[in-house]
């Protein structure tokens, strides 16, 4: 009998990963950088693990993801106010919204690929932004929902304060293990493959059975349930819901912050751009008032010459040493 | 009756408003057509466009001060009639070098030419921000086509009607252009199948670097025409390009008719819209979008494509 | 374009550096610090949340002329107990979320003890709660909703110009009783816009006039002329605008070029000084200001002086309101932490609520002071009318009249305003 | 009753005719052929009987039930599976995967979005005996995008395969392939012949002849001719239009 193919549970880089964030409270001061940076880095990181799923996974081009972000953000809030002051409560509430959200949207476009996907996604972005925007009454418009708490984590009869930045970064870091755990077992799960398989070729894909709309309207539903929780975190970092995270331009970040990061190659690219994205807001930021044209020049630049992003320059430099170490490397089609 | 007399005015606005962002639109579908690429940076070279205008019109160049003052004498009106014919030739190079740039992205797939396009966009957008800064201008108007006239016992404005006039005759020459002329007939077989421009012996290198500048002076025209209404910010861009791509949609890929009516019909379901809540009036052509593709998946005059592939 | 508050979009930051230490300083390493000012005591850090973009950029950046003023005066004759006072200031776009991030970061990253600066009020709330959270002080030197003062006032944050409420009381009763009693109401659709209309409706209606429609428009609107359509089909005898920043220069533009600023008569809440400055043609209707730099006063003309002099360079020649509040505003605080000896939040709060500012200090017609129910200074309300024959290119207005401020009181802002008690916030020492 | 049956099948693409009254029956267990000239509407038909196309007018019957307009999915659920004419990979899975993904079991499982893939080593076995078959077996591991031609042509018929077809449509297996190719291909379709009920469209009458129990010509759109190699060797309209000359 041929032995099983497994992929590994836990791996290593998935371990160094954690480490790194789990040690950041300790020296983000003394670098200069400040512990609510790390919580916003920390949400985007997951916000971009879980648009990845769709990006780099399904090869589904959204360009409207901050819709989901943003219903999390409102519905963390309108949870608060208007359901139950309890933190779980409002997450569920966050994912919940988002999911609705990401239903929706998949209903209209799921038999959509390639630049049509891009093109309803960003129509429907639009829809979602201008929404939230003009319902006042329910998203306090351009001002945002304001007055957001930063609930306590209650686990049985412990009680955990998220207050301070500190507090919530290891809250948001335990959300992070577990999502990105998720997103691990997903990617390698059959629905997983099957939807990796239909992003190769569709026709084939449903040639062999796999009734293709629904995976894909699924792992649209999921990628937006995700990042509506990293949505609802957000807010409750920023105490406060803004519609400007659902604009065309954030959402247009997040897809940045993916390839430059490499997801397109990577499971764990999403979380280098992530990183890369807001290290280069506060530290460029701080040299020259143009960052943008600086950051926008190296997309373009990684977008020409190396679309694999930061991930796959590095892939490419480790293949070459492993080349020069051992002459034959197996291809591998495992996400890395 | 007279909720009717009350729209008439809305249906009035809301058409010469069509008729601009037609005029946006048609640049775009010039690329998409031909190139099959998603132009994000369209807006950036109708803000490039708007801002050469700006810097002519208003006498800000970079040119020694007796030479300046020279030109600052010139009438307001010979000013502004050269911007509206200097400018788009004056942001055609940016056309070029992106048409360069996207070289590379030829044959792979459309995402990377939609994600080049964003990053030189967002580029030029902060270039426009290093050598303009941050505040509003406004384009001065020449005093003959400025004002307003009395029409249905309200004011309107003169310049508004002015500009629709120039998106008619700007989308008289692309339909000229692309109807009734060689390298049309080049653009729309290319359009369809690049596989017989190149068993043609058309040059089809060439042909993509022409359609491109012809987009690139389309975009950077509509830029000096809006820019009395819109006003000049270094975001302008976005404000233009999102309303061009949602009427491509709604029209049709690769369709001149699409592009024109797509854009009419948008401009006067947000004019009508905003007759009865103005603040939503933005969002109806969305909803416009969406009803349109719900039914008919290709937009209203749309072929297929290889971008659904 | 209505769809535009994309608008701060491509975010940019401006961080400038103040003092000796600059904030990319901070970056390469723990704080370190020359010591060069009263025998290692520590300086006193400012953090300046101006906007440098968006809806408000210019207008942030006269503010921060006005704050980097007083503090440069302040540092001038010794600093304050002693010590050196420092700036810190990055773009917060016009952007409630950026807002939030850049005071973050000025208060845990940047050790910033006070808050100054806003001019859109959705920025001012978001900068509040953070304040709330670590207890610093925060001044709102620009924002003028009602509400700042109102529903969202706050124990540590003051509001320091005269409010939509405030105006309209100036205003309303007179234009009702002689122009007319159809009022239609133009407002832009974020919190400063509807509640400075809302008070503007109660005022009308007191008086005995009516609303005959309210037009909500988006902020970053450039196309007004289904707005203007509307206006001309209503009829109105007057139109209230509560319109801010570039969106009312690119309003005022296109009423004029389509000479409809004869046909009605409007009334701007609140004119700001940079919004107006180089649109001198499209000036028209009666509008508030709380300081206009001609004012017959003593102290103004060096005051300009003074400031022109700091400024030689700026692209507004002279200071206007906005300018002066940031001026006056920190300038109190920093005579404040002087009174209270200290910088501790609850001590300088206290020596803040309720404190007199002489009308010849603030050069004003009338007293101010602090009022200690809602944190917000109430002051010398002027209606001006564009200048028909002005003195020189500066000259733009033609004040008509100055009402007290206990004229121009908002009467019901104290039972809207529910502060913390000062016990129950969190202490801080900057 | 036939496994397989389409009656009268009418097809347009706008004003065009592109299928007029087809009719075709296939038995189980034999091989069938479906011969004609290029661009006689071979590929279409199939593209009508697996689901991708709807006819205008007639019916699919699978097992005497009709399953006319049903989705490509829904009829490869059946245990219709089929190949593509140009190749119809997942190029970036290796070979191994690539069967893995079409297996029965995989899709059964497709749901399950926490286990693992393929930690089952009886779907390792299923996948690597498949393989074996088509002659892979060796190559588990390679990207399918790396294999050269012959090696895909073999790859794309054990996807079909992994289907665990009753029915198996093959859209010309030989196109692009050299005298060796065909050789091994005409070997394995020969060891598949009997254990499942095989339709090819085939171009390379020598191939077809050598290994089909019934053929079917198709000219404009239109069965011309039906009967067994032997016959239709004999057949004047086959002659007639050039199609049985061996080359």
């Amino acid at each position: 009998m041929a032995p099983a193919r497994t992929i590994p549970t836990i791996t290593w880089a998935m371990i160094v990963v954690w480490l790194i964030f789990a040690s950041v409270p300790l020296w983000i001061e003394k670098v200069g950088l400040y512990h609510y940076l790390g919580v916003e880095i920390l949400i985007f990181a997951m916000y971009a693990l879980a648009y990845n799923l769709v990006l780099g996974h399904a090869g589904l081009p959204s360009f409207g993801h901050g819709a989901f972000f943003g219903v999390g953000a409102y519905a963390f809030g309108l949870a608060q106010f208007n359901i139950a002051a309890n933190l779980w409560v409002c997450l569920a509430a966050a994912v919940g919204a988002a999911a609705v959200a990401g239903a929706l949207v998949a209903l209209f476009i799921s038999h959509r690929r390639g630049i049509y996907y891009a093109l309803m996604t960003i129509a429907f972005g639009q829809i979602f932004w201008f929404i939230a925007i003009k319902a006042h009454g329910l998203t306090g418009g351009e001002d945002g929902l304001l007055k957001i708490e930063r609930l306590p984590a209650t686990l049985g009869v412990t009680v955990f304060d998220l207050k301070s930045n500190v507090a919530l970064y290891y809250f948001v870091l335990v959300v992070f293990v577990a999502v990105s755990f998720l997103l691990w077992r997903i990617v390698h799960s059959p629905f997983g493959r099957v939807v990796k398989a239909i992003k190769q070729n569709e026709t084939r894909a449903r040639f062999v059975g796999y009734d293709v709309w629904r995976f894909k309207a699924a792992i649209l539903v999921i990628s937006a349930c995700l990042s509506g929780l990293a949505g609802g975190l957000f807010s409750m970092a920023q105490a406060s819901a803004f519609p400007d995270v659902m604009s065309l331009h954030y959402s247009g970040y997040v897809v940045m912050m993916t390839l430059v990061g490499g997801g397109l190659v990577s499971f764990w690219g999403p979380v280098i751009g992530a990183v890369a994205f807001f290290l280069a807001r506060d530290i460029i930021g701080a040299v020259t008032t143009g960052w943008m044209l600086w950051f926008g020049l190296s997309f373009v630049v990684l977008v020409l010459f190396k679309p694999e992003g930061i991930a796959g320059i590095y892939q490419s430099l480790a293949q070459r040493r492993a080349k020069a170490a051992a002459p034959v490397v197996a291809p591998n089609s495992q996400a890395r | 009756m007279t909720s009717i007399v009350n729209l008439l005015p809305h249906l009035l606005n809301g058409i010469a408003l069509g008729l601009l962002f037609s005029l946006i639109a048609l640049g775009f579908m010039l690329i998409l057509g031909l190139m099959e690429q998603i132009n994000l940076a369209h807006g950036s070279l109708f803000a490039l466009g708007a801002y050469f205008a700006y810097a002519l019109c208003a006498a800000r160049l970079p040119l020694p001060p007796d030479w300046l003052a020279v030109w600052a004498a010139v009438p307001l009106i010979w000013r502004f009639a050269a911007a509206v014919v200097l400018a788009p030739i004056l942001v055609a190079p940016f056309g070029l070098i992106l048409e360069r740039l996207m070289r590379r992205t030829y044959g792979r797939d459309p995402l990377y030419g939609l994600l080049l396009t964003f990053g030189v966009a967002m580029v030029i957008e902060e270039l426009i921000r290093v050598v303009w800064g941050t505040p509003d201008y406004m384009l001065p108007v020449p005093q003959e086509i400025s004002g307003g006239f009395i029409m249905l016992d309200l004011i309107w404005s003169t310049y508004r009607f002015w500009a629709a006039g120039m998106a008619i005759v700007a989308m008289a020459v692309v339909w000229v252009i692309v109807e009734r002329t060689r390298f049309g007939a080049m653009v729309k077989a290319g359009a369809h199948d690049s596989e017989i421009v190149q068993a043609l012996g058309i040059d089809l290198t060439k042909l993509r670097v022409w359609v491109f500048v012809l987009g690139t002076m389309m975009a950077a025209f509509a830029g000096v025409i809006m820019a009395p209404l819109w006003g000049i910010r270094p975001h302008m861009g976005v404000d233009a390009v999102v309303p061009a791509f949602l009427i491509i949609v709604l029209g049709g890929v690769g369709s001149f008719w699409g592009a024109a009516i797509g854009g009419l019909l948008v401009g006067m379901v947000v004019g009508l819209s905003s007759a009865y809540a103005s603040e939503w009036s933005m969002l109806s052509m969305y909803l416009l979008l969406l009803l349109v593709v719900t039914f008919r998946a290709r937009g209203l005059f749309g072929k297929k494509s290889v971008l659904e592939v | 374009m209505k769809n535009s508050k994309i608008s701060s979009g491509l975010s940019r930051r401006l961080i400038m550096k103040g003092g000796l230490l600059s904030a990319t300083a901070a970056f390469f390493g723990p704080w370190k610090h020359n010591h060069v000012w009263a025998q290692g005591a520590k300086p006193i850090k400012l953090g300046l949340t101006c906007d440098a973009s968006g809806q408000y950029g210019n207008s942030g950046q006269d503010d921060l002329r006005g704050i980097r003023m007083a503090i440069d005066e302040f540092n001038a004759k010794g600093g304050v107990l002693g010590r050196k006072v420092e700036w810190v200031t990055a773009d917060t776009e016009t952007n409630p979320a950026t807002g939030t991030r850049v005071a973050e970061r000025f208060v845990s990253q940047d050790q910033c003890g006070f808050l100054i600066g806003a001019l859109h009020s959705g920025v001012a709330n978001a900068i509040t709660q953070v304040a709330n959270k670590y207890g610093v002080i925060y001044f709102n030197t620009n924002s003028s909703a009602p509400s700042e003062a109102g529903e969202n006032c706050s124990r540590v944050k003051f509001v320091w110009d005269g409010n939509g409420t405030n105006f309209s009381k100036a205003a309303v009763q007179n234009a009702v009783q002689k122009i007319g009693k159809n009022w239609l109401l133009l407002t832009n659709d974020y919190v400063w816009g509807h509640t400075t209309s809302a008070a503007t409706k109660g005022q009308v209606e007191q008086a005995g006039g009516k609303i005959v429609d309210n037009l909500l428009v988006p902020q970053n609107t450039r196309d007004f002329t289904s707005y203007l359509l509307k206006v001309q089909q209503a009829k109105p005898d007057v139109v209230a605008m509560a319109i801010g920043g570039d969106d009312m220069k690119v309003l005022r533009q296109q009423i004029v070029s389509l000479k409809m600023d004869e046909k009605v008569a409007w009334i701007n809440n609140q004119q700001d000084w940079p919004d107006i400055w180089g649109q001198a043609d499209t000036l028209f209707g009666v509008f508030g200001t709380s300081w206009y730099h001609k004012l017959q006063l003593p102290g103004v003309a060096e005051f300009v002086k003074r400031w022109q002099t700091a400024y030689p360079q700026s692209p507004i020649p002279v200071p206007g309101n906005v300018s002066y509040n940031g001026y006056m505003s920190t300038r109190e605080l920093l005579r404040a932490i002087e009174r209270a000896g200290s910088t501790n939040n609850r001590a300088v709060i206290k020596a803040l609520e309720g404190h007199k500012m002489p009308a010849a200090d603030r050069m004003q017609h009338y007293d101010a002071y602090i009022d200690a129910a809602t944190h917000q200074v109430q002051q010398t309300i002027y209606l001006a009318r564009r200048n028909a024959k002005p003195a020189d290119p500066t000259d733009l207005f033609d004040v008509i009249s100055w009402t007290k401020p206990e004229t121009a009181l908002d009467t019901d802002a104290p039972n809207k305003c529910k502060m913390k008690a000062p016990a129950d916030i969190p202490t801080f020492d900057a | 009753m036939a496994l397989f049956e389409a009656k009268d099948l009418h097809l347009r693409f706008g004003d065009r005719v592109v299928l007029e009254s087809v009719s075709l029956a296939f038995e189980a267990g034999q091989l069938s052929g479906i011969m004609g000239p290029n661009g006689a509407g071979k590929t279409t038909c199939f593209n009508v009987l697996t689901g991708r196309y709807k006819p205008h007018r007639g019916q699919v019957l699978w097992q005497g039930e009709d399953i006319t307009g049903r989705s490509p999915q829904a009829i490869a659920r059946l245990g219709i599976a089929r190949s593509f004419q140009l190749m119809n990979l997942f190029d970036e899975f290796t070979v191994f995967e690539n069967i893995a993904i079409a297996l029965p079991q995989t899709r059964a499982r497709a749901r399950n979005m926490v286990a693992q893939a393929y930690a089952d080593p009886a779907l390792v076995d299923e996948a690597q005996a498949i393989l074996a078959r088509v002659g892979l077996a060796e190559r588990a591991d390679d990207e399918a995008k790396s294999l050269p031609y012959g090696a895909r042509r073999a790859l794309e018929i054990g996807v079909a395969l992994a289907c665990k077809p009753k029915l198996l449509f093959l859209d010309e297996p030989t196109a692009g392939l050299g005298s060796d190719g065909r050789a091994r291909l005409a070997d394995l379709i020969l060891k598949l012949k009997g254990s499942v009920t095989i339709v090819i469209i085939e171009h390379d009458m020598e191939f077809l002849f050598s290994l089909a129990d019934q053929i079917s010509v198709i000219h404009w759109g239109q069965v011309i001719a039906k009967g067994t190699p032997a016959a239709l060797k004999a057949n004047p309209w086959v002659e007639a239009s050039n199609l049985g000359r061996l080359n």
